[in-house]
């Protein structure tokens, strides 16, 4: 048991990685020397040398289309893009060749890229540096996308999806990257694909990922002082989504709020509403309710905490979901 | 066969089937019903728990709520 | 790198990588062998002949080709494929792009180069599936080191980039054959992958098939380049430009790009000037974007009839292997036909 | 009135733009002399001279990146797009740039472009032919997304896109494109963004849009014949969505069956369903049904038959929303 | 046509197009001008020195521009910016890239260029609002005729590019200037913005500000061409490079390339080499990448002090004018301050 960041975390796992699988290796804009603009490669060229951290030239379509070739004769290309904002250079590489190679080769090639991405909102950043774009990837289908929450689950879903057979689209909360948490690098975390019960509640369930397990954990919190107990479910893996524990919660408690930082309209929060509306339908107390962001583009700085999800509107949220 | 399924990668790898549906519900007391038929008992001030569902599963119907009137 | 290269060839580096002003061509349109000086090389950069067994096999392969060609643009015809995007006049190209290789090389085309693909080995059933509708692949790309053909104009020559750069890591001397048209040179993919090429000094041989369209877009709308291979001075690696009808220069050009590229000089472009002579696919129209007489000019450079030509003058090919050679393109004929004609049943739940 | 296909109408649409704005231009890979690899702008070249119908290089960022300084001083670019599957180059460009600059400019410039996309399967067609990403642009805050069904509202819609202040994808239903219906070239067809009933009915809705409202138009045709009355919403708009049509549909049949080509996971069904859920959540008999394709790669031709949504599969959809 | 501008300098067209062997300096470290035959020109090629007042009115707008740079890092570290990207040390490339433009051409710079982005007029609180965080872009584009600072790297090149072809349409005779970094220049946008520009022949100037790093990234591991400028040889346009510390000389080269365009030459690429002095952001550590020794041996290239001499020596500064100068940055600064400090309302509702 060590405590450790999140980021830091992804770091250890990234390390492991390099040592455990001679085949692997890390690509990306400023990973190698400056250890990434968020240090979470950090060390890891001086300890591997520059064929294993490789410093790409400034192209984030070459970065995934030339780490499909390498992952065609045989290794595990860990693909870096710096910011989730400039993922959509690489968009038509990622939709129409990383995840049809698996369909395209007849289950013989599965491509087994990674590519991480710091994503989200609350950094106080300037414009395409706090994007949300998991439901982009989650409706393409051939991607797992994986969205750890707290430092134990970074370091070994990392390390899971460096070991997956097909890609991975590994998005990491950055606004948490300094949250401090423990991490037993002997005890793996539970598959990425389980979904995980992390407070139990009888009254309502909240449904979330990444950033927002906090944001959910102290509305629950909160909520508790109302003599609510609401249940929160942190699905760790976007796609595929593990809807039978969700199911299993909602058909408990009968109410559903789900909450992700990205666009309520076309967010993959319709599709758990839907899902699990459809499933749970005879239990629902009343419809499942999302919180997400506005159909706006990310906002500035000075009013992003207007437009996040936080404790008030999932509060809000329950509000609404407990009228019924 | 010859032909791998596509995305089997990403759609069969789900966790394991946990759910055990509404037979679960029941036995933790959640009440089965579909949304207007909530709205009429909530109208009609019916306690929903209390009555007894005779559709699948145990779900509370809208004849059911009749029922429970006419006792 | 290019410095190496160019010293090799006691020209500057700047001169090792402008294409010279003109095309190489070796055999003219009528099959005879051109001086040397005339043959378009910078001095200190001339070609040697190729042997005359690899002319001969070479032409065995681009009878074949042709063959193949007709085949299924006939097979098209008769509902037994649904689209077939034909080299017809360019299989001197698609020979020579697969030729050029050693079994352990690797090959990148796309959707018009079905004849390189079965050049360098690939199956000609498994190879046409593809378009047949059947699967989007249709073989094992590690088998015969043959990329999957990409329709998204020049995302393989990313593929192919990345493969290049596995065997450096790897310290194999395999190199890599990346194929597109002129079109695609526009995308954003051809500049990020001879880029990424040329600073991790990758061992690929980017081969673009100039046949003067984009479906109907001529290369003028498409590019205001003295040539396309002038593209490769901008990333730092050499650029030439051959007759892409005359199978001898291209074999000679490639030959010499891919043992460049096996040593160590880095990248290569090299641009082939030739012709399709048939529509883009059978769906489209050609006549209305290009006149007769311009079909009818580069009829007159069919390479086929001048690498027939000069191999019949230079007594390498008599009628014995005249008559081996269409047999065997009857053979490939026959058993694409009988591999389309048969019923292909998918379970779509398997 | 005139009969005209799809196609056509778009065609005559197009002229019409053309004459009546002369900041209007079409833009795009073989739109001049080909007119078009399915002939939608035959003809214009011809008629509006190279300037105004412009043969662009093969580039997809190119043309949306340009288009979008076209518009900047002034003029209104159509763009074309020639696959729904090759419009994924252009995707950065569509959504940091043309998708944000009405916000970034503080309201100054909306981004006036059309793109104009055949999109959808059914045509027998190799990879990347057959995709219906419009899912992906409606997550994409600051977007319209038009798909007419219809010739009359093809001709009419494109106007629409082409006068609209906002960025629009157009999508082209390119199966049916020969497809013919009456055109009244008099009488302007409702706003896109206003869903029309194309078939009233008590028991049940179908909500869609473009090349499946033939389909869900001949399903409920079908379930008459089961003497169950079925209402059919023709969306017309992806982004917005006109909910409140919607709603009221449901509230009055209080079943809903959504049905799109795209992937049934994480596709706008979802939000609809949700949507649609929360609203009418009363009223619903049943939990709101998806029919889409599988979470997977479009598939090859031979079997896409059996990828689509069918009659079938609708008349399944409802059987499992009157089991309720 | 490049052919016809070749032809005026009368040289061939491939030389017009591909980059000097050296970069254009004109004036030298110390602010001596360079011998004609020094300055890194071709015959036939060599630039006219800028007339006195077109360089003193360069100089007040490049000692406001530092101003602009210190006083904004001090305000990122007060804590009322979010983010800095400073052009310390660019400050030349800055300046000299809005004064080429004619009041009616267009500017289309990225997040460094803010220096540039005033000096074409913009007023410097707005200028500076999308690094306050009130607002993503912070002016009216159209009233100074600045495209907004764009983020993702390379993607207003294409905007520039498309305003371009507007004015062609238009039948105006503006000019665009499109900016990026070396670094940008590898992504796919670039090269379709150069190819678009090209091929319908118009009007833009790229400029690539070459700092030598891409944040932490050298330009060795973004290109291995001879030079950036040699780039413009692939697009048929043609490539000049010029030291981008070297006010005298990027005024030449680019009113020269800003004539050219405007009479229909179609467009050029300027590769501008100069160095950033301090880190990429405020949130960067550049120790970690670069040596101490190579900002000091850049430091000793000053732009501001390098014009400062030659102007001096030449009689074309005297201390009153440095006097006005300098009350003219203290200025500039001071509304920098007044409108950072001063809170801004916003109406998340509006
Ligand atoms: C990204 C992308 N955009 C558009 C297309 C549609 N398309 C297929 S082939 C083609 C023309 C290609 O021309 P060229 O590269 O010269 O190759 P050729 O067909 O002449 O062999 C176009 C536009 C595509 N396949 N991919
Ligand atoms: C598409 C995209 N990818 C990555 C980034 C992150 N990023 C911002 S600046 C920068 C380096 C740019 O280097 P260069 O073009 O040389 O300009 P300079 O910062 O030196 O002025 C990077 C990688 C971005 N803004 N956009
Ligand atoms: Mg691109
Ligand atoms: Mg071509
Ligand atoms: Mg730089």
């Amino acid at each position: 048991m060590t405590t450790m960041t999140i980021a830091k975390a992804i770091t250890a796992g990234l390390r492991r990685v390099l040592e455990q699988n001679p085949k692997s290796l890390l690509i990306g804009e400023d990973i190698g020397k400056l250890g990434g603009v968020y240090r979470v490669t950090e060390g890891l060229q001086a300890g591997f040398g520059e064929d294993r951290v490789v410093d790409s030239p400034l192209a984030e379509s070459g970065i995934i289309g030339t780490s499909i070739g390498l992952a065609l004769r045989g290794y595990t290309p860990i693909a870096e893009i710096q910011f989730d904002g400039f993922v959509f250079p690489a968009f038509n590489q990622i939709t129409t060749q990383l995840a049809k190679m698996r369909s395209r080769s007849e289950g013989r090639f599965g491509a087994p890229v990674v590519i991480r991405i710091p994503y989200g909102g609350g950094i106080g950043s300037i414009e395409h540096h706090s994007e949300s774009p998991e439901a982009l990837f989650a409706h393409t289908a051939g991607l797992r996308i994986m969205v750890p929450s707290n430092a134990h689950d970074a370091y070994w879903m990392i390390q899971e999806a460096a070991a997956s057979q097909d890609p991975v689209i590994f998005f990491e909360p950055k606004r948490r990257y300094w949250l401090k948490g423990e991490v037993d690098t002997e005890n793996p975390a539970p598959p990425a694909a389980a979904a995980q019960v992390v407070r139990p509640g009888r009254d309502a369930t909240i449904v979330t990922y990444g950033p927002l397990v906090p944001v959910a954990l102290a509305a629950a919190e909160a909520a508790q002082e109302d003599g609510r107990s609401v249940e929160v479910v942190d699905l760790r893996s976007v796609s595929p989504i593990d809807f039978d524990t969700v199911v299993e919660s909602v058909e408990k408690t009968g109410r559903l709020v789900v909450t992700h930082e990205a666009p309520t309209f076309g967010g993959i929060g319709g599709e758990i509403a839907a899902r699990v509306s459809e499933r749970a339908f005879l239990s629902m107390e009343a419809p499942a309710i999302r919180v997400g962001g506005f159909h706006m583009p990310y906002p500035v700085s000075k009013v992003e905490d207007q437009y996040l999800p936080d404790i008030d509107k999932l509060l809000d949220a329950l509000d609404r979901s407990f009228a019924y | 066969a010859a032909h791998s399924p596509a995305a089997s990668g990403a759609a069969g790898a789900a966790a394991v089937v946990r759910s055990a549906g509404p037979a679960m519900a029941s036995i933790l007391n959640r009440v089965l019903a579909k949304p207007p038929v909530r709205k009429i008992a909530k109208e009609l001030g019916i306690d929903l728990s209390k009555v007894r569902g005779t559709g699948g599963g145990g779900e509370v119907t809208r004849e059911d709520l009749i029922s429970y009137q006419a006792q | 790198r290019p410095d190496a290269a160019a010293q090799a060839f006691g020209i500057t580096p700047e001169d090792y990588m402008l294409p010279t002003r003109g095309q190489i061509q070796i055999i003219d349109e009528q099959g005879r062998v051109r001086p040397v000086a005339e043959q378009g090389t910078a001095p200190g950069h001339e070609y040697p002949l190729p042997e005359g067994p690899e002319l001969l096999a070479a032409y065995e392969r681009l009878v074949v080709g042709r063959r193949v060609n007709d085949q299924n643009s006939a097979l098209v015809r008769q509902g037994r494929m649904a689209v077939y995007p034909s080299s017809h006049g360019q299989e001197a190209c698609q020979v020579a792009a697969a030729l050029c290789l050693r079994e352990d090389d690797w090959l990148f085309p796309t959707y018009r180069d079905s004849v390189a693909v079965m050049t360098k080995g690939v199956d000609p059933v498994e190879a046409m599936t593809i378009f047949r509708g059947d699967w989007h692949g249709g073989y094992d790309p590690t088998r015969h080191k043959v990329g999957i053909q990409c329709t998204p104009l020049t995302t393989q020559l990313l593929h192919a980039v990345g493969v290049a750069h596995a065997a450096k890591l790897r310290g194999e001397d395999t190199v890599v054959l990346a194929m597109c048209g002129d079109g695609a040179t526009s995308e954003g993919d051809f500049h990020e992958a001879l880029n990424f090429a040329a600073v991790f000094q990758l061992p690929v041989v980017f081969f673009v098939q100039n046949n003067g369209y984009a479906i109907s877009v001529p290369l003028s709308a498409q590019s205001a380049a003295p040539s396309l291979a002038h593209k490769a001075v901008g990333y730092g690696m050499a650029g030439e430009r051959v007759d892409g009808n005359d199978l001898v220069a291209l074999l000679a050009v490639l030959d010499r790009g891919v043992e460049l590229a096996r040593n160590g000089s880095g990248p290569l472009l090299v641009e082939a000037h030739t012709y399709r002579i048939q529509a883009h696919t059978n769906a489209d129209d050609a006549t209305r974007y290009r006149e007769d007489a311009e079909v009818q000019a580069w009829l007159a450079k069919d390479p086929v009839t001048r690498m027939r030509a000069y191999l019949r003058e230079g007594g390498l090919l008599d009628d014995a292997a005249e008559e081996r050679i269409a047999a065997a393109a009857e053979a490939t004929a026959a058993t694409l036909r009988a591999g389309m004609n048969a019923e292909a049943t998918i379970d779509p739940q398997d």
